[in-house]
């Protein structure tokens, strides 16, 4: 790690967040970070990390604390203060106006001249590129964002506030969607910011990403800071232990099984994704009995299109899929769940959960039609829902404030722990996992690998598909890299190296690679 | 139909639009930015009836235009305080001042002129229109229509505009990069009430020079109507405003013929909106943070 | 009966009660300063509409009379909703069902085919505004607005047409005897016991049913319904269709259970307005059909009062819509229930 | 707003308005400009009831029926009639009078006042029919609020007239004339705006004089008729419109030749006085020509209407019109009469006569096959046949 100038550009002192319904998110933390470094933020899902960059980044006003910046305490209004002041922040969930184009989303509020007066699109153009080809880091300007991939999108965020010219730039979670190669891409970028002589902070879920990016890491742990170390004295358990405080983990245990007899069988499978491009070409393979089949790939090629068809939610254009032998192709996901499908989906938010609706509502989604649940038929017995529930709170071990709290409540590690809950209390024979740890915390992801190698040790069949090549390399029996909706190769984790699967995932067929 | 006929149908059809035009144009602007209202009737009714007291108090009708520009623009306020800066429900408020406007009104006119239900304005309150031998046109057309161009130009061509949709679509990312979340939407919630007001005040100073009790007559529902079907553009909102305004003159100049019944002719104008959505236009996707109330914590 | 707690304590959350409660109290302080303004008294104003309201036999059965039709169309507004459609055709449901009661009790003198039939009209002139959404993405608020008037001209044209009475051509053919809602008293028929009713099952099937809570779901979330197997586009037509079964229904109960006249008036006037009442009544029960039982209730009362307040305190008509035009727009303030807590809190410190 | 409640009057009577409510320019306001004549001549209170529905009207009647302090109730409008029927059987000795609403079957302590407007509109038909056929035009127009029967008695008394205008001047001048009748139903009684487009569609169509009978709707007629004076830079007709109910003519003076009045105001002044003085009978009272229960406004008459208005109204409205006085407006009432010849007063006057003597008689439709009848009839006198 490279010797920084230990003088300090930001100190946080006791800050203290209560929120509105009464949640003490932080207890009295103090941050330094110094300049020109990279700090590395780490914590639990809930620990209170976000929490506290929206402060510094003035979107929340602390409860009590203080904040200063160079030495000069500041007091911020709002995102516009911190601006101001050099610090900008890019953010756990993305917020970009979907409809806008990167170019407009980038200059929003900086738009330059009087409000009235025409936006100068090929100044900021100007400006931008000269930026973008500066860093070696390009995005598409015209193309509405909702309409790119999100590492792209990613981007675009950076962008955004680089353009505003910061000191300070906060990313949260910032690799939580992106591919290993955009990762890499992304760890360059802000090496070379560094260089320049900005001061990043960085909060990941990923210990090997922060031991190889940061040159200090905090740990905050239940809105309390637990410890700062440089770097290159930290270890992944020693970081992992700081953050749960316990010993974790961090090697899956998974015992050699021989598979069974197949449970999914997918023949020559043709897709149409949104914009009517064919998302997935002539795809054929089979999951077996007591096996996890992993697709490891590029985000956007295919895989959510997918998923979606073998889970009955897309049309499939051609070819079969069976389950169980039975010919499944076109049923609706509830006739596949009541055969014996589950789903963990790829967005918790979005497609998993329902985030208005209480605990007890969510753990019955996609199961509150079985007659195990019902008064009689057609008539929810709420009260075994709620006992199942709270059941699967037990079992998981999910922290929730009650069985009728709603779910948005819960912290990210905890929803995902409950989506996979349910799923799994739909007694499977078949599961797909996508993204099943996607911004999820250690001890959670710890948790849910397991869990899926448990099913795959009872002898279930589990499709797991995963930006996360770590993810997919570790937990998979066989795997299947995609690009453009075509497997480059399936292959035994064990059997390739990790730049075969660059490279496959590049688009390059494992026949040629090994030729 | 002759000569006279397409004149007359077309003179009717952009008087009429006007109203309509104005208030989809502000409440296209308003929701734009993320703030619904459907108290866009009550606007009208009650700023027709305080945009005529203007008028007449000052000999003006330019002032009763304005006047009914300030009636809009203290609704907007409430409104906008109460969705914006109080976080309440979007549709409540709306109904509400409907509600108020349908006492206010009747009241009001007996209270204010003594005569019960309706007045008529004074020559000098009346706005001046472009006269021919056989006709007249009230410059209010080209104002809405500049209007139209203008709230379009800047919603799509400027800082301005491209803050407010940001507000609308997105507001924690305008947030985010220091964008006055409230201070957008409440301003956004007055402009477009007081483009109401403005359309309020046209039907009683201008386009009928009277005020009357129901003069409102469905307007700002409809106007509702021509927002969605204008994909909250205020370019469309200003095309949508004139095709119902021609197909009502249209149903207004057959219904003496007597081809059909007569109420058959009446749902003309709705029946052709509803066959032109369903055919030519469908989905409509509302600006995504549409009538949600925007808080950081 | 070990009811499902979790569900009860939701159905009967005092919070939003109390908020509308509060936002009452606040409408009517207001409207008390509104009254001092033009003159009037305000205690003898309040003092007669309670009095004409609720001070006799009477009064209660005229105020739940005015609450029957209002309920049901706030019912449709709810479900709406609930399932994240912004249905504002109650209004020509209801009278769809008014008209369709009409012409088939004249077809077959039974009381419960008079409301099978308005509810299936009701539902009937609900399906193109679903199927529209559903399958060409037309926004509910721009085919509800335009079928309301389509189908305010069209009940219009056979109201005065075909079904005029011959004998008193200001009115429809009659709803045969055998066909109208039996009497309570007072002039009150069981319309308003079906609508209590409707409403409940509104709740039951909102949120007991395996449907209901596919509506729902759906309302919140689409993809997420569908990704739990549920079928949003479904979802839609249901709300739509039982929400012109539920106007329909209203309308249908209007002409049936209410005399004089048992028959529509020419130019639809005890047709007219009800759906738009509804959506007022529905927001103040927080879209909640237990809620709008009781919002309905409170609406009904400031009606059935107005006649007393008018003639004893001599408040006019107009005042009176004033006044709930502001307990409306009190009630879109969300905080006021925290601020008079904290006020409570505070004087409580003192 | 009702006078309050002085403790030196005689006693009270109470007035349930329709949904239309004041400011109908109709049969609301003529009732309140009776009622408060007679409240005033008879020392009386009047309580007024506005009805938000027609639901109200039970409600309304019933509360102040159990008052049982009026002498007299007076429900105005037709929608009213069951409701009256119902409430004065369950208050016999409460006496009530409704405006244009009968019943077989009413109870007898109910006065049932009926108007013939088809033999008011019949002279407006007629004038109108007139001014056309003098001016050399062909056509004329009638614009009505939402399709109701009752209004049949407007239009068919109104193509009557202009029938036997046809009739008249042919008679008079020896010459053809074939005048039709524009006519249509706006669906409204509230939306002016619909009301003028109507109006400036039968004027491009080629209509002379228009009739309105479609309340607040109708306020539009008058102002397209205005406008179109005034783009040929005239202050007075042709072409006309015509006022109905009350003698709306000061409200756009020069604009209105004249209206057909409808008095409710003397049927409910009637009422009250027979109710005070202790004449008061149930049962039917049918005015028509004869009996000065309908009419063509004269001057006097729209004075009266105007004086009527409190006085700062009418000072206001008096400047609004640019008079000094109210002699000035009175004059220029006269003025715009003189716009048409005498001998189609006299006329007029001629067809007033014949109708109140019998000899004449005015289809009354009740129904949509009557009217459509009417509609049909070639000749006036086919008309008459349908009146039997
Ligand atoms: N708006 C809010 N209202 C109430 N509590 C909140 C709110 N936002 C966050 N919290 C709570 O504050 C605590 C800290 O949340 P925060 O989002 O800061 O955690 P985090 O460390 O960023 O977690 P993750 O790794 O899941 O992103 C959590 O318990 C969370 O549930
Ligand atoms: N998501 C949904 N949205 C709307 N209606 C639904 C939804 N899910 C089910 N329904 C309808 O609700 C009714 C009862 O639903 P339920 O899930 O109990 O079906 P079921 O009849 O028990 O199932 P099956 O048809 O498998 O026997 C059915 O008519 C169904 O069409
Ligand atoms: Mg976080
Ligand atoms: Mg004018």
């Amino acid at each position: 790690m490279g010797t920084t100038e230990r003088r300090p550009i930001i100190e946080m002192k006791g800050i203290v967040k209560v929120y509105p319904d009464g949640t003490r998110a932080l207890k009295g933390v103090d941050l330094t970070v110094n300049k020109g470094e990279i700090l590395g933020l780490l914590g639990e899902n809930g620990a209170g990390k976000t929490t506290l960059m929206k402060i510094l980044f003035g979107m929340l006003q602390p409860t009590s604390g203080k904040i200063f910046i160079n030495g000069e305490e500041v007091r911020f209004k709002s995102p516009s203060d911190a601006i101001s002041k050099g610090i900008g922040m890019v953010h756990q969930h993305f917020t970009l106006v979907e409809v806008f184009d990167a170019l407009h989303n980038i200059i929003l509020g900086m738009e330059g001249h009087g409000l009235f007066s025409k936006i100068d699109v090929e100044r900021a153009r100007k400006k931008l590129q000269k930026l973008m080809d500066d860093l070696n880091f390009q995005v598409p300007l015209d193309i509405p964002v909702e309409d790119l991939p999100v590492g792209v999108q990613q981007r675009i965020e950076i962008l955004k506030m680089l353009y505003r010219d910061v000191d300070v730039l906060i990313l949260d979670e910032p690799t939580a969607v992106l591919t290993p190669i955009e990762v890499e891409e992304l760890f360059r970028v802000l090496r070379q910011l560094k260089a320049e002589g900005k001061t990043i902070i960085f909060i990941s879920h990923k210990l090997n990403e922060v031991l190889e990016l940061t040159d200090r890491v905090t740990v905050i742990r239940k809105g309390e800071v637990v410890g700062t170390v440089n770097t290159n004295e930290a270890t992944p358990q020693l970081l992992a232990r700081m953050m749960v405080g316990r010993d974790v983990v961090l090697r899956i245990e998974k015992p050699p099984k021989e598979a069974g007899e197949p449970i999914l069988k997918v023949e020559n499978l043709k897709v149409m994704g949104d914009r009517g491009e064919v998302a997935v070409k002539n795809l054929s393979f089979e999951v077996r009995a007591g096996e996890i089949f992993g697709i490891a790939g590029v985000e956007g090629n295919g895989q959510t299109e997918l998923i979606e068809a073998i889970s009955g939610l897309r049309k499939v254009s051609g070819g079969r899929i069976y389950l169980n032998g039975k010919d499944i192709t076109g049923k609706t996901p509830r006739e596949l769940y009541d055969m014996g499908m589950a789903h963990v989906p790829e967005d918790r938010t979005h497609m998993g959960l329902i985030l208005d609706m209480t605990v007890t509502e969510n753990s019955v989604l996609g199961l509150h039609w079985r007659p195990k649940f019902q008064r009689f038929k057609g008539v929810i017995h709420w009260g075994k829902v709620r006992k199942h529930a709270q059941a699967l709170i037990e079992q998981f071990d999910i922290s929730a404030p009650g069985t009728e709290a709603p779910v948005k409540s819960l912290s990210g590690g905890n929803q995902q722990k409950l989506i996979v809950a349910r799923e799994v209390s739909k007694e499977p024979v078949f599961i797909i996992a996508a993204q099943p740890t996607r911004g999820v915390d250690v001890a959670s992801t710890e948790y849910i690998r397991n869990y899926l190698v448990k099913l795959r040790n009872e002898g279930k069949a589990v499709l797991l598909v995963s930006a996360d090549l770590d993810e997919v390399l570790q937990l998979s029996d066989r795997m299947g890299i995609i690009y453009e909706g075509e497997f480059m190769g399936v292959v035994k984790p064990e059997e390739v190296t990790t730049e075969e699967i660059g490279m496959m995932m590049g688009g390059i067929r494992y026949e040629e690679i090994r030729k | 139909m002759n000569a006279g006929d397409v004149i007359t149908i077309l003179i009717t059809s952009l008087m009429a639009m006007v109203p309509i035009v104005l208030t989809s144009v502000g409440a296209a602007w308003s929701e734009r930015a993320g703030v619904v209202s459907i108290g866009y009737e009550g606007v009208l009714l009650m700023s027709a009836f305080f945009g005529a007291i203007f008028a007449e108090l000052s000999g003006h009708a330019t002032i009763g235009l304005l006047g009914g520009v300030l009636t809009g623009v203290l609704l907007g306020m409430l409104h906008g305080a109460l969705t914006v800066y109080l976080k309440g429900d979007h549709v409540i408020p709306g109904i509400g001042i409907n509600l108020l406007a349908m006492g206010v009104v009747p009241f009001g006119i007996l209270a204010y002129w003594g005569t019960a239900g309706q007045h008529q304005l004074p020559d000098n309150a009346e706005l001046w229109h472009i006269k021919t031998s056989t006709v007249e046109l009230s410059p209010m057309v080209f104002v809405t229509i500049l209007i139209a161009l203008v709230t379009w130009w800047v919603l799509f061509k400027t800082p301005l505009g491209l803050r407010v949709r940001a507000v609308g679509e997105n507001p924690e990312a305008a947030d985010a990069l220091g964008i006055n979340v409230e201070k957008y939407r409440f301003w956004s919630a007055v402009y477009g009430h007081a483009l109401a007001g403005l359309a309020g005040a046209y039907m009683s100073v201008d386009w009928l020079g009277l005020v009357h009790k129901t003069m409102s007559g469905g307007r700002g529902f409809i106007a509702l109507a021509n927002m969605v079907f204008s994909g909250w553009n205020p370019l469309v909102s200003l095309i949508g405003g004139w095709l119902f305004g021609f197909f009502e003159a249209l149903a207004t100049w057959l219904a003496p013929k007597h081809i059909i019944p007569g109420q058959f002719i009446l749902m003309l104008p709705y029946i052709m909106t509803l066959i032109i959505v369903a055919g030519i236009i469908g989905k409509a996707r509302p600006p995504k943070a549409d009538g949600r109330p925007y808080k950081r914590e | 009966m070990k009811k499902s707690g979790s569900d009860l304590t939701k159905a009967l959350n005092p919070r939003p009660f109390i908020e509308s409660l509060i936002a009452i109290l606040v409408g009517f302080i207001i409207g008390a300063i509104v009254l001092v303004a033009f003159g009037y008294d305000p205690l003898a104003a309040y003092y007669w509409l309670f009095t004409g309201a609720l001070g006799s036999a009477r009064g209660i059965a005229s105020t739940l009379k005015y609450a029957t039709p209002i309920m049901l169309t706030a019912l449709t507004f709810a479900i709406g909703t609930r399932t994240g459609i912004f249905n504002i055709g109650a209004e020509s449901s209801f009278y769809f069902g008014a008209i369709a009661a009409v012409i088939f009790t004249n077809i077959w003198a039974n009381m419960w085919f008079g409301l099978l039939m308005g509810m299936l009209f009701g539902a009937l002139w609900a399906l193109p505004a679903a199927a529209l959404k559903v399958y060409r993405g037309v926004h509910e608020v721009i085919s509800t607005i335009m079928l309301n008037w389509i189908g305010w001209f069209f009940v219009l044209w056979l109201i005065v047409g075909p079904y005029a009475n011959p004998n008193d051509p200001n009115k429809t053919i009659r709803i045969p005897e055998a066909a109208r809602l039996p009497e309570i008293g007072y002039g009150l028929s069981i319309a308003i016991i079906i609508a209590v009713i409707a409403a409940l099952l509104t709740y039951f099937l909102l949120w007991h049913t395996t449907m209901g809570f596919g509506m729902r779901a759906s309302g919140i979330n689409q993809k997420a319904a569908r990704y739990a197997g549920m079928n949003p586009k479904l979802a839609v037509m249901w709300s739509f269709i039982i929400g012109g079964l539920l106007s329909g229904l209203g309308g249908a109960m209007k002409i049936m259970g209410e005399g004089p006249g048992y028959a529509i008036s020419q130019g639809g006037a005890n047709i007219y307005g009800f759906g738009f009442d509804g959506i007022g009544v529905s927001l103040v029960g927080r879209n909640h059909p237990l809620g709008i039982i009781l919002s309905a209730l409170f609406f009904g009362m400031l009606r059935a009062g107005t006649a007393m307040m008018q003639a004893r305190a001599q408040v006019p008509l107009e005042i009176i819509k004033v006044i709930q035009g502001i307990i409306v727009i009190a009630v879109a303030i969300p905080s006021l229930y925290d601020l008079v807590k904290k006020a409570v809190h505070r004087g409580a410190a003192q | 707003i009702s006078s309050g409640g002085e403790e030196s009057k005689t006693g009270a009577i109470a007035i349930v308005y329709d949904v239309g409510g004041r400011g109908d320019l109709s049969f609301n306001d003529m009732a309140y400009l009776g009622a408060s004549k007679a409240a005033k001549d008879f020392n009386l209170d009047l309580v007024e009831l506005q009805s938000n529905s027609e639901d109200d009207y039970v409600e309304n009647l019933r509360t102040l029926a159990s008052e049982g302090k009026y002498a007299v109730i007076i429900a105005v409008g037709f929608m009213m009639t069951d409701a009256v029927k119902q409430v004065a059987s369950e208050y016999p000795d409460q006496k009530f009078a409704i405006i244009d609403g009968s019943d077989p079957e009413m109870p007898d302590n109910v006065m049932m006042i009926l108007f013939k407007e088809n033999e008011g509109s019949a002279l407006a038909g007629a004038l109108a029919g007139l001014i056309a056929a003098n001016d050399g035009k062909d056509k004329v127009g009638i614009v009505l609020g939402m399709e109701i029967p009752v209004l049949y008695k407007f239009e068919a008394g109104y193509r009557f007239g202009v029938k036997w205008a046809e009739d008249y001047y042919k008679q008079k001048e020896g010459k053809d004339v074939n005048i039709d009748v524009l006519y249509q139903y706006t669906g409204s009684f509230g939306d002016a705006a619909k009301g003028k487009a109507a109006a400036q569609a039968q004027l491009s169509q080629g209509a002379w004089v228009i009739y309105q009978v479609a309340g607040g709707t109708g306020l539009g007629v008058f102002d397209a008729v205005e406008e179109a004076l005034k783009a040929q830079n005239k202050k007075m007709g042709p072409p006309f419109a015509i006022g109905v109910d009350s003698a709306q003519d000061w409200i756009k003076p020069g604009v209105i030749i004249a209206s057909m009045t409808k008095r409710v105001d003397v049927g409910v002044y009637t009422a009250v006085k027979d109710a005070v003085e202790g004449t008061f009978k149930g049962g039917v009272v049918e005015l028509g020509l004869e009996e000065g229960g309908v009419g063509l406004s004269t001057v006097d008459d729209v004075m009266a209407m105007f004086d009527s208005l409190p006085e700062d109204t009418q000072k206001q409205k008096l400047k609004d019109l640019g008079f000094n006085s109210r002699d000035e407006l009175k004059q220029y009432l006269e003025q715009t009469r003189g716009q048409v010849p005498d001998w189609i007063w006299d006329a007029v006057k001629q067809l007033q006569d014949k109708i109140v003597s019998g000899e004449i008689k005015v289809p009354a439709p009740m129904d949509k096959d009557g009217i459509e009848k009417v509609r049909q009839a070639k000749t006036w006198q086919d008309m008459q046949e349908l009146a039997q």
